[in-house]
């Protein structure tokens, strides 16, 4: 049996109505999850090189439109509908339930995360132009659907996303006419081959506005505002799935319209005085300050959800980072990066919302101590963690070392450094993560917490095993990554099953792994069979004799975490760009009172005469020059 | 290469950071003492201490995670160590490279913290919130100097960087080839010593030691274990990136230690600094340097 | 084949008889006599356009052109007639009583004077009924009673005349210079035209029809009639009556001044539309008013994709009008009730599911999101602009995209504040089912439109290759003979 | 000599308009702006007649089935016919309007019509002015409509 | 400030009118239709008047639009005001109602006149129309208190108005055109001439002198005025 993707797209349309239908009970639920396995299995059976064509086709405005999902699409579309699986199969259970009773309303909630499946889908197997721009519309206002769910400060949030979001479509539907005009066609063939011929400037407008409105869905430099709040203040299951992969679409745009169509020696074409200030580097160098500012933004934050969305803008930087690079191990690195971060802050999202499940906050000055009460989703978030900053044997690693290795293998120093440093901020930001929630002091009204329910424990714990997994065995993905490369134009990455093989450095996971557990073995040996037996003592037990115990007041170091650094780099960023963007809306908001004030406080039959003196002059003039 | 023979290397390698660690530990001990007038501890004191920590009868424990935190800070160096080549033994350096040594090393720092956020320690949290800002502070110049080395040698792989440096004698070495990143290095490496003035997160009479503030036993025991690693593995890249690794045990041995002395001798010689001007101080002179050395080795 | 004249004259004829079936026992025939007539209009008029073969002129009176007066029937004609009588019907006042009369009676004679307007081919003829159309709304705003109605009637008068006293010097002044009005002959009269006087004689023209096609310098009067008119009025104008205007003054620019000057000053016109439009409705606190103000940048787009060049610039055109005249139409009968400010609507979508559900479906299809038609439009504006390829047509095009931007922001205000929790007292209003089903009609019409969406535009291809066929024009009306057969 | 008395007519003509738009802009009583209006339509009509003015011709009548001398044309004296006609049935109105206005506003002055008019809006809408154009304290309150009939 | 902005934009405005008329030909119009309606209207309409020719004939559509626009205007006045009742108002006096009542047959007798002989003279239903709203105007305002006859002008304004229409229709019927004329021309200058023109412009005259009439007596009598 082969898989078909008119099947898969029907499957995912009619998932929408079954979602309306079976979302508010508990079984329906489940069969809903059951419905993201078939999906998946349908994706699966389609295979990842077969450029399945979809049989649906039509003939709009003398463009002809339809589908086709090559390896690149295949790729972020099983993340995509495995993401969604997990979301769902974490809401079906008892946080769907409790928060039903609270108000939230779970047909919208699996509608919405249907609709933006399905807007993916059809966003990945775009086989044109318009059928890409269709689906990119499509995916923009499902991401609304998800964000408006949860109210109060998500209405702001998802206000303030679509403004940017029609802001970056627009800038696409320009660039799409543009390349109309240009090429006189938006098939996929036709473009690329027109491309060469078109003249320097006219393709930096293309360029341009199609990287920049893919951009604003990415949430890179300048336009990194509004994804944190949007995607922390979705209800739990679509912020993970949300922060696991929709942003990545642009990601999945950008590759396809810079690199596959318009091509990376096109791009060489455009520079701005030096070859050197060419479009790529300056990709490259938004790409790694969308990858250090959001990080350490992220490190500022006071609510774990709002932490996490941060990370995840900085992490698409990465992606960029090393989908520009454009040779064969960095544009696997960036797209292997895209899975890596789709698993682990998937995790993170549901360990933080389990956190909230239980204690209802995730205000990180508000909780702590919470391992003893909730251990399996410290282990989710723990593993979880150390993908997100990039440390082995996770999977978060293997695809930063890509980057880092292209970097460098690429001669750009200064990029590689700007990178390790944003990583090295991960780190900071992410032990504040797990320190504030689980570690130090627990407290008071958090003593009688119970572990987070199976049903939204299971979906992180099988997550982690294939956050491990990926990360032990990376061939398992990069597989899948250098069939994506080949669909690209790129050259496909050299990987065997445990990372990368290459002349100029290798990396394997297996070997490093299996060092770094028997490593751990040793450090077990050194600690458990010698010496003397250690007592298990209360937690707040400590060397201040016990006064800890006492108090009703815990000591929890948690506010302002890290005063030292924030006292040095404080200065160096004092919200530029939020007082740009409000600066800017300010601005906009005093012209346009002046519109409104041109037709509520000026006379219009005065108006009437100006307009017609100006105009008449204007004619006389034009007429007579 | 057989995989017996691997399995010795293996074997051998971390065995071998230990007992130079601990040897290193004596020789800070010593200069500490010198500089201040004193005798020093006896030759086998580092191991005395820990052999002593490890038979204390009362041995407290915070929990799993407690536990957990230091197999992790020693188990990660035991892991770290194999992916650094000494002389005759490579282990399985070839396999990870030099990002991965650098991304290993974080391993322990990882679960020194989770151990320590065990403990519910107050000061132990304030000491891993300044431990992790000073790796942030030291990191940067660190990473500066690693860009420097592996471009200009082209590859990653430590092997390979040995094998350059001594094709052609001092003339190849990276100190001589990188005069700017080598002293940046030294920056880096003081800072990754952890030792004074960049030693704020211990902090005795402030935190009460922070980080350790909870460790008593074992605990502390496998924290001096932790040392000698910790000694040993900068000692050792420093020389393998800079001085052109060992190309016999003695000239290994010999280096290794006189790369410690620089920054042994700095640290007791200077009170320490606070936190943000410990992070001034990194950011500013070894950033500089090291970006000026890599102009030269991008060019 | 009925004459199409009686789309002209036969809702002139109801509107005259109207009121005297006031009272007594033909009470039901006052009542019926306009839906009647307008659909049987509709019939007439969508008979034509089924058996449409190729263009044909009526020479009224029997005078042959270009002496006599003469309609000239084409696609486009055709389809702006047949959505006047069809929109109207859907828009129909149905109230009783003496007022009730009269605003049928009125609103016949609007329906049909923009027929009027789709169809003549006479310079002054087209002055008289665009006349009609402006005392004829005069009428209607003032009719709800209020006293703002008054006061915005009379300032929507003055502004209106005012426009009426320079398009009639423009009429004059193309009098004076080619002694001629059928836009046929004056079609073939093109150099002597094409100077400064005849520019000038544009513009004029264009100002004066501009009024009501909401064009950029004359429109005031657009927020506070639209604010102070009852909905339904609010959009016969800004839905209907401001399509049939901007139909007038691109027969005009097509015909009689094909001239890069003249599509320029088009040009510019609606970016200033556009931009002024948006912004200012950005800034509106209330429904009614913020439509008006959108509506004023909407077709500041019109005016920017007439004026285009070729068939491109016709297409994206009345791709556009049609688009905004479905839409608007529909929001503005949704602000019946909701018109109002926008913070009294929290909570408006629990009680009125449906009416939310249009309001978003008609927003996102106005902000161009993908399947429905609005994007299409969108996309045809654009797609003629980046072809055209001045830094002017670019301009353009970055104000089209920039109002969509500023669009989304306030219309994301209205549907998130629909969604809203209610606030508890006041109750959030409600919407009727009369206006419901008005609007729920547009709405299928919007679905049909974006399901059937390429046919339409080979529709609309062949409507533009037929529109720009001046030659062909001219050729139809001046060998139009006496009578049409 | 021609042209001169032609220059005369045509800036009579437009003098006619300018002075007529000039009073609907400038002047803030209602009725003298309709007043203008008809001004302004009297110049445009005159431009329009102008259009069809011959020397030496003669009204273009019949007399006896046939042209005694060259008429003018007598297209423009229709078309002016018409806009008359159309000028007078919008002046009706705008005065209709005029005294409406007045009744309910007690008003003639465009300025605070126009104040009252958006006010009103702004009540019937419920919105509350942005605070730049409230008026100032201790204004009178809007006269209640008269004859509520029509309320 | 602003006043001198205006003016200066009105001289301007003035300025470039004058400069634009100023090139035009004056007294010699291109007459592209007029020459070829004066030479065609013994034939085609039969009117001796060519202006009439041009009004109901060449140009009747716009004819019938202008009524329509008087309509309109009349029902939206109609509309604004509403059917407002008589209200005292101070008696005309002796010399006033004197003096309506020996104009109104002559005003009544002019206006008739002037509407039938429209087709052959200067004048038409519209001045003709505009005499007889005088006629009935006049009484009202010498006899406030009478009662106006509103349904009376509402008749003759609907069926006037569908006479014209009825007239261009029957022509459909016949198989022309809209308002082509019908009936035979008749000789050219005598009374009955001109085919259906002069009925067309008696429903003309009548249409607009009710019209006229009612809107003036609305405004006479409207009563809203309390205060």
């Amino acid at each position: 049996m082969t898989g078909s993707l008119d099947f898969l797209l029907l499957l995912s349309v009619v998932g929408v109505p079954l979602a309306a239908l079976l979302a508010p009970s508990v079984v329906g639920r489940w069969l809903l999850v059951l419905l993201y396995v078939v999906q998946l299995v349908e994706l699966a059976l389609l295979g990842s090189g077969d450029g399945a064509r979809s049989a649906v086709s039509f003939s709009l405005l003398g463009h002809s439109v339809g589908w086709q999902l090559d390896a690149l699409g295949w790729f972020f579309a099983m993340i995509t509908v495995a993401a969604a699986g997990f979301s769902a199969a974490y809401a079906a259970g008892e946080w769907g339930t409790l928060n039903a009773r609270a108000g939230l309303s779970l047909r919208w909630l699996y509608v919405g995360l249907q609709v933006n499946v399905f807007a993916m889908l059809v966003l990945l197997a775009a086989g044109d132009m318009v059928a890409l721009f269709i689906g990119w519309e499509l995916t923009s206002w499902a991401g609304l659907l998800l964000m408006l769910l949860a109210g109060g400060e998500a209405i702001a949030a998802a206000r303030r996303y679509i403004v940017y979001a029609i802001a970056g479509g627009m800038m696409v539907l320009g660039g799409l006419l543009m390349t109309l005009a240009a090429a006189g066609s938006l098939q996929f063939d036709a473009v690329a081959a027109a491309i060469p011929t078109v003249g320097t400037s006219a393709l930096w407008a293309i360029t341009l506005l199609f990287v920049l409105g893919f951009s604003v869905k990415m949430a890179t430099m300048p336009f990194h505002l509004w994804q944190a709040p949007a995607y922390a203040f979705s209800p739990a299951p679509a912020s993970a799935f949300l922060g696991a992969i929709s942003a990545r679409m642009g990601l999945f745009a950008i590759a396809l319209v810079a690199i596959k169509l318009i091509g990376i020696v096109q791009l060489d074409r455009l520079y701005l005085y030096f070859d050197a200030l060419n479009l790529r580097n300056l990709l490259a160098w938004v790409a790694v300050f969308t990858a250090i500012l959001p990080t350490f933004v992220a490190m500022k934050q006071n609510d774990a959800r709002l932490l996490l969305g941060w990370h995840g803008v900085g992490q698409g930087g990465y992606m960029l980072l090393g989908l520009v690079m454009a040779d064969s191990l960095g544009s696997a690195g960036g797209l292997l990066h895209v899975f890596n971060h789709a698993t682990y802050q998937a995790i993170l999202l549901m360990a933080v919302f389990a956190v909230i499940h239980r204690t209802g906050t995730a205000d990180l000055n508000r909780l702590g101590g919470l391992v003893a009460r909730m251990p399996l989703s410290f282990l989710a978030m723990l593993i979880g963690i150390i993908g997100l900053a990039g440390l082995p044997p996770m999977n978060g690693f293997v695809s930063k070392w890509m980057i880092y290795r292209a970097l460098i293998l690429e001669g750009q120093p200064l990029l590689f450094v700007a990178t390790v440093i944003s990583t090295l901020g991960t780190v900071l930001s992410v032990y504040k993560l797990l320190h504030n929630t689980f570690l130090g002091q627990l407290r008071l009204e958090h003593e009688t917490v119970k572990e987070a329910p199976w049903s939204m424990t299971i979906p992180m714990l099988v997550l982690c095993v294939v956050v491990f997994v990926t990360g032990v065995a990376p061939g398992l993905v990069l597989e899948y990554v250098a069939a994506a490369q080949q669909a690209l134009g790129l050259a496909p990455v050299a990987f065997i099953l445990g990372g990368i093989d290459s002349p100029a450095g290798t990396l394997d996971m297996i070997w490093v792994t299996a060092i770094l557990l028997a490593g751990f073995g040793i450090g077990a040996v050194l600690f458990y069979l010698m010496g003397g037996r250690s007592r298990r003592v209360h937690q707040l037990d400590n060397y201040a004799g016990g006064h800890f115990l006492t108090a009703d007041v815990r000591y929890q170091y948690s506010d302002n975490f890290y005063a030292g650094l924030m006292h040095r780099i404080r200065p160096w960023y004092r919200g530029s760009f939020a007082w740009a963007e409000e600066a800017l809306v300010s601005t906009f908001g005093a012209i346009a009172t002046a519109a409104r004030g041109f037709f509520e406080q000026a006379n219009p039959a005065h108006w009437v005469l100006v307009g017609t003196t100006l105009i008449t002059t204007w004619v006389m003039w034009h007429a007579l020059v | 290469m057989h995989w017996s023979e691997l399995a010795i290397e293996l074997t051998l390698m971390p065995l071998v950071a230990f007992v130079v660690g601990l040897a290193m530990v004596l020789m800070m001990r010593k200069i500490a003492a010198r500089l201040q007038r004193r005798v020093g501890p006896p030759l086998l004191q580092p191991l005395y201490d820990i052999v002593k920590l490890y038979g204390k009868r009362t041995q407290t424990s915070h929990g799993m995670l407690h536990e957990i935190g230091i197999v992790m800070a020693v188990g990660g160096y035991v892991a770290a160590e194999t992916l650094l080549p000494v002389p005759g033994m490579n282990g399985i350096a070839e396999k990870g490279g030099m990002i991965t040594l650098l991304y290993l090393t974080m391993i322990p720092s990882l679960g020194l913290a989770l151990g320590v956020g065990q403990c519910a320690n107050p000061n132990g949290s304030i000491g891993i919130s300044r431990a992790l800002t000073a790796m942030l502070a030291y990191d940067i110049p660190l990473v500066i100097v690693i860009a420097g080395v592996a471009i200009h040698f082209g590859t990653t792989n430590l092997v390979d960087v040995i094998a350059q440096q001594q094709a052609g004698g001092i003339a190849t070495w990276g100190a001589v080839q990188m005069p700017l990143l080598a002293i940046a290095g030294l920056f880096a490496l003081q800072g990754m010593l952890g030792k004074q003035p960049f030693e704020i997160y211990v902090a005795p009479a402030e935190i009460a030691t922070g980080p350790m503030v909870e460790m008593g036993g074992k605990f502390l025991g496998g924290l001096f274990v932790m040392q000698c690693f910790q000694l040993y593995t900068a000692s050792v890249l420093y020389v393998t990136l800079f001085l052109g690794g060992g190309e016999n045990w003695i000239a290994f041995l010999a280096k290794a230690f006189a790369v410690l002395v620089i920054p042994m001798s700095i640290a007791f010689l200077f009170p320490r600094y606070r936190t943000e001007d410990m992070i001034t101080m990194l950011w500013k002179w070894p950033v500089v340097l090291g970006l000026i050395g890599l102009a030269f080795v991008g060019s | 084949m009925t004459d199409l004249t009686l789309a002209v004259a036969l809702p002139l004829l109801a509107a005259f008889v109207r009121p005297l079936f006031n009272a007594g026992a033909l009470r039901w025939l006052g009542q019926l006599i306009g839906p009647v007539v307008l659909a049987l209009v509709t019939v007439i008029l969508f008979a034509h356009w089924s058996t449409f073969s190729e263009p044909f002129a009526i020479a009224l009176g029997g005078f042959a052109p270009p002496l006599g007066i003469a309609f000239y029937v084409d696609r486009m004609a055709l389809l702006f007639a047949l959505a006047v009588p069809l929109v109207t019907l859907l828009l129909w006042p149905g109230d009783d009583g003496a007022d009730g009369a009269r605003r049928q009676s009125l609103t016949l004679l609007l329906a049909a004077s923009l027929t009027g307007l789709a169809l003549s081919g006479d310079l002054f003829n087209l002055y008289v009924f665009y006349e009609l159309a402006a005392v004829a709304s005069y009428g209607l705003v003032a009719g709800n009673g209020s006293s703002a109605g008054y006061v915005a009637a009379f300032r929507y008068l003055m502004i209106s005349a005012l426009g009426s006293v320079v398009g009639l010097l423009g009429i004059g002044l193309v009098y004076f210079k080619t002694g001629t009005l059928n836009l046929a002959e004056l079609a073939t009269l093109g150099n002597e035209l094409a100077d400064p006087q005849g520019l000038a004689a544009f513009a004029m023209l264009a100002i004066g029809f501009g009024v009501k096609a909401e064009m950029f310098p004359v429109n005031g009067w657009v927020p506070e009639v639209y604010g102070a008119a009852s909905r339904r009025v609010a959009a016969l104008l800004a839905g209907l009556a401001s399509k049939l205007a901007v139909l007038v003054i691109v027969r005009i620019l097509l015909l009689m001044f094909p001239s890069d000057e003249a599509r320029q000053l088009l040009l510019v016109l609606g970016i200033l539309g556009v931009v002024s439009g948006e912004l200012a409705a950005y800034q509106a606190r209330d429904m009614a008013r913020m439509l008006g103000w959108s509506s004023i940048g909407q077709l500041g787009i019109v005016f920017i994709a007439f004026s285009l060049p070729g068939e491109a610039g016709l297409v994206a055109g009345v791709a556009a009008a049609l688009h905004h005249l479905v839409v608007k139409s529909a929001l503005f009968v949704l602000a019946g009730p909701w018109g109002g400010a926008i913070d009294r609507l929290r909570g408006a979508a629990t009680v009125s599911a449906l009416g939310a559900g249009l309001f978003v479906l008609f927003a996102l299809s106005l902000l161009g999101l993908p399947p429905l038609p609005g994007f299409w439009s969108k996309f045809l504006v654009i797609g003629g602009l980046a072809d055209a390829g001045t830094a002017l047509h670019y301009l353009g095009m970055a104000a089209v995209l920039t109002g969509t931007v500023i669009e989304g922001a306030y219309l994301l205000r209205v549907i998130t504040t629909l969604y809203a929790p209610p606030a508890g007292s006041p109750a959030p209003p409600r919407q009727r089912g009369s206006d419901l089903l008005t609007a729920g009609l547009f709405g299928i019409a919007l679905l049909a439109a974006a399901v059937m969406i390429d046919p339409l535009w080979q529709t609309l291809d062949a409507l533009a290759v037929s529109g720009v066929d001046t030659a062909a024009y001219q050729q139809t009306v001046l060998a139009a003979q006496e009578a049409h057969p | 000599m021609t042209t001169q008395i032609g220059l005369v007519f045509f800036i009579a003509a437009i003098g006619l308009c300018v002075i007529g738009i000039g009073g609907i802009v400038l002047s803030r009583n209602l009725f003298r702006m309709v007043l203008a209006l008809a001004i302004a339509e009297a110049g445009a009509n005159l431009l329009l007649v102008l259009a069809g003015y011959r020397w030496d011709a003669v009204a273009p009548i019949l007399s006896a089935g046939q042209m005694p001398a060259p008429m003018v044309d007598p297209v423009p004296q229709a078309m002016v016919l018409t806009a008359i006609v159309i000028g007078v049935g919008v002046q009706a109105l705008a005065l209709t309007l005029v005294v409406r206005v007045k009744q309910r506003y007690g008003t003639l002055d465009m300025q605070l019509a126009r104040e009252r008019m958006n006010a009103e809006i702004d009540a019937t809408a419920d919105v509350t002015p942005p605070r730049s154009q409230e008026r100032p304290r201790g204004e009178r309150p809007l006269p209640a409509p008269a004859g509520g009939a029509h309320d | 400030m602003r006043n001198i902005a205006t003016l200066l934009f009105l001289g301007g405005l003035a300025f470039l009118l004058i400069v634009i008329t100023g090139s035009l030909d004056f007294g010699a119009p291109p007459m592209r239709i007029g020459t070829q309606i004066q030479a065609a209207t013994a034939g085609d309409v039969g009117t001796a008047n060519i202006v009439t020719a041009v009004v109901l004939g060449y140009r009747g559509l716009d004819t019938l639009g202008e009524l329509s626009i008087l309509f309109a205007a009349a029902t939206a006045g109609g509309l604004v005001l509403g059917s407002a009742a008589a209200r005292a108002r101070p008696d005309g006096g002796f010399i006033l109602r004197a003096g309506a009542d020996l104009m109104f047959p002559l005003l009544l007798i002019a206006g008739l006149y002037i509407v039938i002989h429209g087709h052959l003279t200067p004048g038409g239903g519209f001045q003709g129309g505009v005499i007889l709203a005088a006629a009935f105007f006049l009484p009202l305002l010498a006899r406030p208190g009478t009662t106006p006859g509103h349904r009376w002008l509402m008749w003759i304004e609907g069926l006037s108005g569908a006479t014209f229409i009825v007239i261009g229709l029957l022509a459909l019927y016949r198989g022309d055109a809209f308002l082509t004329p019908l009936f035979d021309h008749g000789t050219l200058g005598e009374l009955v001439s001109g085919g259906s023109l002069p009925l067309l412009y008696l429903a003309v005259g009548l249409k607009v002198g009710a019209e006229l009439a009612g809107l003036l007596m609305r405004l006479a009598q409207d009563d809203e005025v309390t205060s």
